[in-house]
């Protein structure tokens, strides 16, 4: 809770910051506040009561949670100290609006009620329109933020006719009523509830980007400056599956409902690891990457086990770890290249800087899921926990298209331990570094010493 | 009473026709409007007193003036603004019908909701709607002031102008 | 039961339900339809209205005020995503001079 | 503590070379780590007290099931000394097959070796699998660092094949982990201890054997073997055919044949089938091949089918026979490419329609190639014939015609080895300048791989003995099946 | 006496040593002394096969000398372990025997060879593989000498190994050794599955608890027979043996005349037991045995090469041993190896003393004339003429004859093909010898006496081959046949023969056919012996002898039944079923998934209305499957 409070303190403080034009604060600040925000949340472990009538939750989930997506956040900072050197103006801007993107995010592990969700869900994006577009300069960074502006917008009407639906049939927006109405209703809910938790599940697939509401995201991904992008890969979809598991713990979702989303799972699977073959903008193949790793999310969500929380949790940190040093990475390969944003660009790292490659090689095997890093326990504990719950076709697709996820995976490895003839000029600055061994370290840590939330 | 609602509902849908199929993007402007107010006809008879006010001065005080103003700052208001091609059009009109048609078929057999008992007739009422916000919803209200700021920050930061705008 | 109550049963909720999803299809429709990014915002608008509207009615039919409290967020909401998206709208129009969202295609594939 | 060592050396080598990079002592690093970890793989052999022994036994990671549980018996410590025994030549090969970045090369195998080390010393499915999936890092590098052409398509397509079965494994293994009873477990006596139901065991089995039968590989899982081999450097080649390829086998001893007998029951004469047909199918392959690597590499997908056949069989002899037959294959295989790359050093070419006459100018060598031919053709008194010898009485036990179709394949190696090396070594005088005969690092490397292979083949006890009573402990769960 | 268990390991060790040693030190050994030295080492070979059989006592059964257990699995036993017997010492006395004088005449042989020790070296290394081979106490055993000799044969026969048809011979005779080895190996594991152990005394001990003709022992007789078909050079297989005439003489003497190639009747005879149960197979044996024997002496006919007339006279003579056996006459089969051994090692050390003195000529064609020249060499080729054709009182006659009355015992029919043969032998045979030796000389080069070293074993062997008849004497002749009844303890089917003729009838029969083999000389002196033109090509014959002198077409039968089309098979399995099939299916399952990718890659077209109609299908149809489940 107080995390929250605090978040939004810090926003405003970094805008007076930036009024003040004190630009070489403001990472430092950011980085201390959201430690501190970590702290709070820390505290906060094991005092697991509802608050601000049963508005908001923070139990150990949320917490950790919240935890995890500071932290995330606090290495892009780290990155953006660098990233953001070279701007001129807008970057306290850029800063408070993660902050309050952030806030959102918090909203969203932690709510007991559809307001909150509904809030959550808009305080995360609106400033990632916002961000989406921060370099106003480039015309595809607007594009890109026009783009999910208009897309998001459609999908939050579409979560609004949800809430209405549900509110209609539950006469309240709080979950645990909602509940108790879902277990009345049992497997055969009315019509109305039924197109209620519909809606809203349409609404949450977005945000997570599943297919086919994913078509937002390569396109965000690529236009969205870097430091965006990776927040919106790792924190947002973080937040957004919190908030989709903890709604369907609450109404523990109708089967017809159910078998719906799984078809939306098999498609987001499918897609998403079929069509990332073919990308060769690094970025674009993060998204689709993005959008294949959301189809083994949403088994855990849908499978809606005891262990699915855990789960999503390691899934989503660890994905968010490696996503983040790949981004840091891809953006020092991206100064080297000129700009060029191309997996090919990738080739002759090893050359250039061993270190930095076997690191991104870590990452990018933890992404496709090989054993001792987080990536492979993480898909393991999502096929155990998919075929526990009953998903044993798909969990075989899964299977399959873990492999494809490999395959491109793969090809970024083989790159960058490809020599080129023109030594790749890396330069890397001691945050940047510090920031991509942080993760490498991370993401093989967790792998050998996976941790599970109680 | 359900005179006044089918009139309402009647106009409601005309105009948000009107505003889908108009030529002009003032005249859409226009019938939004139109249909707003109607919608805030609903309100009243459904007694949501402070909702109907509210909804008034933010759509079609606040928004739908905001809008007006961005088309003619850009302006916008060609009413030969290049249009989908036929086919496209037809699809837009058949899925929107499409998803009508579920969502009524859904409802078809009516949609089992028990109006609750104990009817406070205050509900809609300033009081009543206070009373809920800054008790049960204090936190949301909180929020939203977060949400605003960051709207406000951007949309400042996005409308200002680069001051050397250099090619992408 | 007053007068008050018995106006408000007076319109079955079914009828609030069915125009809220006419209003609701006919934004979705007229998001697919138009080019204008100005109308596509006004067509979710109604989207959201619809919604809101809906709300409305079954906070009455409730007797409910949180349904109420609800709809003030969304268009409070509302109000902020269209501040936000008017502002990337400008942008927009800066940057390519057209507010026709099929010129929008050069982030694809 | 040993086994511990087998683990850790290696892989401790392996970082130091990576890390401080000593490119001049890298080769001789790595020979004194092998050396080491080959004297401790004896040690242990020396002192296996018979049973299975279980070293460490502790919680990793209990949520996912993963458990520190590290021991072996008689079949893992054969592959155990195998790994031990191979590594020095695969390691001394580098020494004629200079490979730029020696470091990065050794370090790579090392891994390699501290990895396999860890598959067969598993006693827990996930420790097993991630060892299994672990291993193929170091070769993929291998691979793309130091192959030949077309490398880079060649080095994905393998690693994507080889993970293929893994995921498959890993999806077989996440089945079986749920079936244990609460808290899961995936130990290997939890594992063998399930008894499922029969329909289960039908799909199951390839859930479970399609990992190892791409890795073995046999047919028609083989399609990444061929250009595999031939492009990868030979160091890269020795370990993937010499070693890792019995991981496969290992796997399915492990796995498929405890986990679902009935589906081995079921599918075995299916599988023996395409095994032996496999092995026929590359034996005639093999024959026309126009690159000596190319031909040992079909070569070794023929000798693995027929292993992979024996196997199946499933009685004392044909496993045992697979399992003798596995060693032998290590040793006749890392022979086989030690004098290829030998041969293509001298020559220049790998190209068989190039080569001929070589005899007279290097006869040392030319004996050193007779000599491993000969266990290639598993001539009695090698090593291969015991494992045949075995594997045919097996599959004879089992069903005439397949020890018949398996017969067959002496044929056929008769053929294409002899072939090959009459295009190499004999022939008229196809006027090379004067080329250098073996030397004393190729006695060296060679004379010590041909005296196992003829030792183990006229007294071939110790291992056989070594098999016994953990081969006879799998087949009584045929045998209760019955 | 020293035991027989330390001097049976001792017979094989000793060339094994010298094999090593030769093989080892082969670079400062000089050739002269690497030959003694085998020579001697096989010399110690003998001495003790000597002594082993001096010290046995056939009433006191098979002496098995066990050195270790080599295969020990489950309830399977195999030892490396020797088994002295009659039948094995009968052929380690040949072997050794033959072997020390082939040794010495190939010192002489060879002594210009730059490759002399590596020669010497094969040579007493595949004495030591015939010796497991004969020593064997098991099959398996056995059937390490067998592919240990077959391996030495290779190596033999491609000796030079510059000749790229040399190691063409040298690798078909693998191979097709191989071919027959399949039978020999599933045999030996038939064997294991009925008897549960490989030792013959096991094996032949249980033999009897079969009834005759029962299944089990007529695949296993099947089988066996496979293997010694191919060993052995019999129909279909028997196309290597005469182009393995590219080794080196006294190769073609140990190996492919004397010892190797009998090694199919000795595992025969070895499990004698077993074949008495199958008349089957017997019925097979004696037919394969009697084709053989025919066709090859028809092609005989025809040769023009003095080896490649030897090498067909000998798969004759093979099939004649098989026929015994078919019949059932181990003995008399065993009889003719042993005098086969003498007097056909006699022929081709003789033909070798004959290149030897022409500088490396083989074709009869252009001989002639060299009784003077080559005086030793011609007396001792004349013996063994007349040795295999039968002449009385040379051995070849009486082991000729056994197996002839044995055959008229069995069917008139028999016998009267088996005379055509000998007539056909005969005729060959003394082609060889008139052209060669009589006549006047056709060629170029300077015809000399081959040295002493060369010249003696030629003697020995002469002397071998007129007294060799000894070993069997029929009663006929006032033998006992001694042999016959030395074996008979040594393999259960070997005593069950029995000639049940007249004395008359064995006198007319074997009148008879000395009659025909003498008109037989007569008509081959009258056409060869005066010789001065050539033989016309085998082009120009007409049709059923052109026929037979290209070998009745067997070669390029095979060559266009399993050469070509396994070469094409492997051409094409790799050139299209691998290249076209199983590599494209493996890249095509990764291609097609990359072209579904690039195919709905396609569907992201950056243009905000259809995704927003991708979004509202989308909504559709999950709406739909929402309400109406799946």
């Amino acid at each position: 809770m107080s995390a929250l409070i605090l978040t939004s303190v810090l926003g405003v403080l970094l805008l007076y910051l930036g009024v003040f034009g004190q630009k070489r604060l403001l990472a430092p600040v950011a980085v201390l506040g959201l430690l501190g925000a970590i702290g709070v949340s820390a505290t906060g472990w094991w005092m697991d009561v509802p608050l601000f009538a049963h508005m908001v939750r923070f139990d150990n989930a949320a917490a950790a949670f919240n935890m995890a997506m500071t932290g995330l956040t606090i290495l892009l900072f780290l990155f953006g100290v660098d990233y953001y050197a070279r701007m001129e103006r807008d970057v306290a801007e850029h800063y408070a609006l993660m902050v309050f993107s952030l806030t959102g995010a918090f909203l969203l592990t932690s709510y007991t009620n559809l307001l909150v969700l509904f809030l959550g869900i808009e305080v995360l994006s609106i400033p990632l329109y916002i961000l989406a577009g921060g370099k106003k300069s480039s015309y595809r960074s607007g594009e890109a933020s026009f783009k999910y502006f208009l897309l998001g917008s459609f999908a939050t009407a579409l979560f609004l006719m949800g809430i209405a639906l549900v509110y209609g049939v539950t006469a309240s927006f709080d979950l645990g009523r909602i509940q108790e109405v879902a277990m009345a209703q049992g497997a055969a809910p009315t019509p109305l509830f039924l197109l209620g938790l519909f809606f809203i599940a349409i609404g949450l697939s977005f945000k997570v980007a599943a297919v086919p509401f994913h078509f937002w995201s390569p396109d965000v991904y690529e236009g969205a400056p870097t430091l965006v992008t990776a927040f919106m890969a790792t924190v947002v979809k973080m937040a957004a599956f919190a908030g989709f598991l903890r709604l369907v713990q609450f109404t523990a979702l109708p089967p017809t409902l159910a078998t719906a989303l799984l078809v939306m799972t098999v498609l987001t699977l499918f897609i998403g690891n079929i069509v990332a073959l073919r990308q060769t903008n690094f970025k674009r193949l993060m998204a689709y990457s993005s959008v294949a790793h959301t189809g083994f999310l949403l088994l855990v969500v849908l499978g809606n086990t005891a262990a699915s929380t855990s789960t999503l949790f390691y899934y989503t940190f660890t994905y968010g770890l490696a996503t983040v040093g790949l981004f840091v990475v891809m953006t020092l390969v991206k100064r080297a290249a000129n700009g060029s944003e191309e997996v090919r660009s990738f080739r002759g790292l090893y050359q250039a800087r061993p270190w930095l490659a076997i690191t991104a090689l870590l990452l990018l095997l933890s992404l496709a899921g090989i054993p001792l890093t987080a990536g492979f326990v993480a898909k393991y504990q999502v096929f155990l926990l998919a075929l526990q719950a009953g998903f044993l076709k798909t969990t075989v697709l899964a299977v399959a298209m873990a492999l494809v996820g490999i395959a491109y995976y793969i090809v970024v490895v083989r790159e960058a331990f490809t020599a080129d003839e023109q030594p790749l000029e890396v330069q890397v600055t001691p945050l940047n570094g510090l920031v991509v061994l942080l993760c490498g370290i991370a993401v093989v840590a967790l792998g050998v010493w996976p941790i599970q939330l109680p | 009473m359900l005179t006044l609602f089918y009139l309402f509902a009647a106009i409601s849908v005309l105009s948000a026709l009107v505003v889908v199929a108009a030529r002009s993007p003032v005249n859409s402007v226009i019938a939004l409007i139109v249909c707003f107010l109607s919608i805030a006809g609903h309100y009243i008879l459904l007694n949501a007193q402070f909702l109907a006010v509210v909804h008034i001065i933010v759509y079609t005080g606040a928004i739908m003036v905001l809008f007006l103003f961005v088309i003619m700052l850009l302006n916008l208001n060609r009413s030969s603004e290049p249009q989908k091609s036929l086919a496209t059009r037809v699809a837009a009109v058949v899925a929107g019908g499409l998803v009508l048609l579920t969502l009524l078929a859904a409802v078809r057999q009516g949609i089992s909701v028990e109006p609750a008992r104990d009817f406070d007739i205050g509900t809609g009422l300033v009081r009543s709607v206070g009373r809920s916000l800054f008790n049960e919803f204090l936190l949301p209200f909180e929020v939203s002031s977060v949400l605003f700021l960051s709207a406000m920050v951007g949309a400042v930061m996005l409308g200002r102008r680069e001051k050397n705008p250099q090619a992408a | 039961m007053n007068e008050v109550v018995s106006a408000i049963r007076l319109v079955p909720l079914e009828h609030y339900v069915m125009l809220s999803f006419a209003l609701f299809s006919i934004g979705l429709a007229g998001v697919l339809f138009r080019r204008n990014t100005i109308i596509i915002l006004m067509c979710l608008e109604l989207m959201f209205n619809s919604v809101n509207l809906l709300l409305t009615a079954f906070s009455a039919h409730h007797s409910d005020p949180g349904g109420q409290v609800f709809v003030f967020f969304i268009m409070l909401v509302a109000a902020a995503e269209v501040t936000v998206g008017l502002a990337i709208l400008v942008m927009m129009k800066r940057n390519v001079d057209s507010v026709d969202i099929d010129q929008l295609n050069r982030l694809r594939w | 503590m040993l086994l511990a060592a087998l683990l850790l050396l290696p892989f401790a080598t392996a970082t130091l070379l990576l890390v401080a990079r000593p490119e001049a002592q890298a080769r001789m690093l790595a020979m004194a780590s092998t050396l080491v970890t080959a004297v401790v793989v004896l040690l242990l052999w020396a002192g296996h007290p018979g049973t299975a022994v279980t070293v460490v036994d502790r919680d990793w990671a209990p949520a996912i099931g993963l458990r520190l549980v590290l021991g072996y018996d008689g079949i893992a410590l054969l592959m155990l000394v195998l790994t031990g025994l191979i590594f020095p030549f695969i390691i001394g090969a580098g020494f004629k097959q200079q490979l730029d970045r020696p470091a990065t090369v050794n370090a790579l195998l090392l891994y390699a070796q501290s990895f396999l080390f860890g598959v067969f010393a598993a006693q827990n499915a996930f420790l097993f699998y991630i060892f299994y999936e672990l291993a193929l890092v170091p070769v993929f590098f291998l691979l793309l660092f130091w192959g030949g052409e077309h490398r880079r398509s060649i080095t994905v397509r393998f690693f994507l094949y080889t993970l293929l079965g893994g995921l498959s494994l890993l999806f077989g293994l996440a089945w079986c982990v749920l079936q244990t009873p609460a808290p899961y477990s995936a130990d290997f006596t939890a594992l063998h201890a399930l008894r499922l139901g029969t329909d289960v065991q039908l799909w199951l089995f390839w859930a479970l054997f399609l990992a190892f039968a791409i890795k073995l590989p046999i047919f028609p899982f083989h399609s990444w073997q061929p250009d595999t081999y031939t492009m990868a450097p030979l160091q890269g080649t020795m370990v993937l055919g010499g070693v890792m390829l019995k991981m496969g086998l290992y796997g399915i001893l492990r796995f498929v044949m405890p986990i679902v007998p009935e589906g081995v029951l079921f599918w075995r004469d299916l599988v023996i089938w395409l095994s032996i047909g496999g092995a026929l199918y590359a034996g005639a392959i093999a024959f026309r091949q126009r690159e000596l690597k190319r031909l040992v590499a079909w070569s070794s997908l023929s000798h693995v089918g027929l292993l992979c056949a024996g196997l199946f069989a499933w009685n004392s002899y044909g496993v045992s026979g697979a399992l003798y037959q596995a060693l032998a294959h290590a040793v006749l295989l890392v022979g086989l490419l030690y004098i290829v790359g030998a041969v293509t050093a001298r020559t220049g070419t790998g190209d068989l329609g190039a080569m001929g006459g070589l005899k007279l100018r290097t006869p040392r060598l030319a004996a050193l190639f007779l000599l491993v031919l000969v266990n290639a053709v598993a001539l009695p008194l090698t090593q291969s014939f015991v494992g045949e010898w075995l594997m045919f009485n097996g599959l004879w036990q089992h069903n005439g015609w397949m020890a018949f179709a398996a017969a067959c394949t002496i044929v056929l190696g008769a053929i294409y080895m002899l072939w090959a090396y009459q295009r190499v070594m004999l022939g008229p005088d196809s006027g090379r300048p004067a080329l250098a005969d073996a030397d004393r690092d190729d006695h060296l490397y060679l004379v010590p791989l041909i005296a196992v292979s003829l030792v183990l083949g006229v007294y071939p006890g110790p291992v056989l003995d070594l098999l016994e009573a953990p081969v006879q402990q799998m087949l009584n769960t045929l045998t209760a099946l019955n | 006496m020293v035991s027989a268990q330390l001097l049976a390991p001792l017979v094989p060790a000793l060339p094994l040593a010298g094999a090593v040693i030769i093989a080892a030190l082969r670079r400062r050994l000089s050739g002269h002394a690497a030959g003694l030295l085998a020579t001697a080492l096989i010399g110690g070979s003998f001495l003790c096969s000597v002594l082993l059989f001096l010290g046995f006592d056939p009433a006191g059964g098979a002496q098995v000398a066990h050195l270790f257990d080599w295969i020990r699995v489950a309830d399977m036993r195999v030892g490396l372990a020797f088994q002295v017997d009659a039948l094995s010492l009968t052929m380690m006395l040949i072997v050794t025997g033959v072997g020390t004088l082939i040794h010495l005449y190939s010192i002489g042989y060879m002594h210009d060879d730059p490759r002399q020790s590596t020669f010497f070296a094969l040579l007493n290394l595949f004495t030591f593989a015939m010796l497991l081979l004969v020593m064997g106490a098991n099959y398996a055993v056995t059937f390490i000498g067998w592919e240990g000799v077959g391996l030495c044969s290779y190596l033999l026969i491609g000796f030079w190994y510059t000749n790229p048809a040399y190691n063409y011979a040298a690798r078909k005779a693998f191979v097709m050794n191989r071919i027959g080895d399949v039978g020999f190996v599933l045999g030996l594991a038939l064997v294991f599955q009925v008897f549960g152990t490989l030792d013959y005394t096991t094996v032949m001990g249980r033999a009897d608890g079969f009834a005759t003709g029962a299944p089990a022992l007529t695949a296993i007789t099947l089988l066996l027979f496979v293997g010694a078909i191919g060993k052995s050079a019999q129909l279909p297989l028997f196309t290597w043996l005469p182009d393995a005439m590219a080794g080196p003489t006294p190769v073609s003497a140990l190996i492919h005349a004397a010892t190797m190639v009998t090694a199919g009747i000795f595992l025969l005879v070895r499990s004698s037991a077993l074949f008495v149960l199958a008349p089957l197979t017997q019925d097979v044996v004696l037919v394969t045995g009697l084709v053989t024997a025919l066709c090859a002496a028809t092609i005989g006919v025809f040769q023009n090469d003095i080896k490649k007339v030897l090498a067909y006279s000998t798969v004759s003579q093979l099939g004649y041993m098989f026929v015994a056996l078919g019949l059932g006459a181990f003995s008399a089969g065993l009889f003719h190896v042993t005098t086969h051994a003498f007097f056909k090692a006699l022929l081709f050390l003789g033909a070798g003393s004959v290149i030897h003195a022409l500088g490396g000529e083989q074709d009869i064609r252009r001989m002639g004339g060299l009784r003077s020249a080559t005086p030793s060499t011609y007396r001792t080729f004349l013996v063994g003429t007349l040795a295999i054709a039968g002449i009385f009182p040379l051995s070849g006659f009486f082991s000729k004859d056994a197996i002839l009355a044995h055959a008229y015992q069995h069917s008139p029919w028999i016998y009267a093909l088996l005379v055509a043969g000998a007539v056909l032998t005969t005729y060959y045979m003394f082609r060889l010898l008139f052209l060669v030796f009589f006549g006047s000389y056709r060629g170029q080069a300077h015809p000399h006496e081959s040295p002493a070293v060369m010249t003696a074993p030629l003697w020995v062997l002469a002397v071998l081959s007129v007294v060799g008849g000894a070993l069997n004497l029929p009663h006929v002749f006032g033998g006992h046949e001694p042999m016959k009844h030395f074996l008979a303890s040594a393999a259960s089917g070997v005593g069950l023969e029995h000639l049940h003729l007249s004395a008359l009838l064995e006198w007319s029969l074997m009148g008879f056919s000395t009659a025909l083999v003498l008109l037989t000389i007569w008509i081959a002196y009258g056409r060869f012996a005066k010789q001065a033109t050539l033989d016309p090509e085998a082009e120009a014959l007409p049709v059923p002898q052109r026929w037979a002198a290209r070998k009745w077409y067997l070669d390029e039968l095979y060559e266009r039944l399993f050469e070509k089309p396994y070469g094409w098979l492997s051409t094409n399995l790799s050139a299209l079923l691998e290249q076209r099939v199983m590599q494209p299916l493996m890249v095509g399952v990764g291609g097609t998934a990359e072209r579904i990718g690039e195919l709905l890659r396609r569907v992201q077209t950056g243009n905000l209305s259809t995704y927003l109609f991708a979004m509202v299908a989308g909504l559709l149809l999950f709406l739909f499957l929402t309400l109406n489940g799946l």
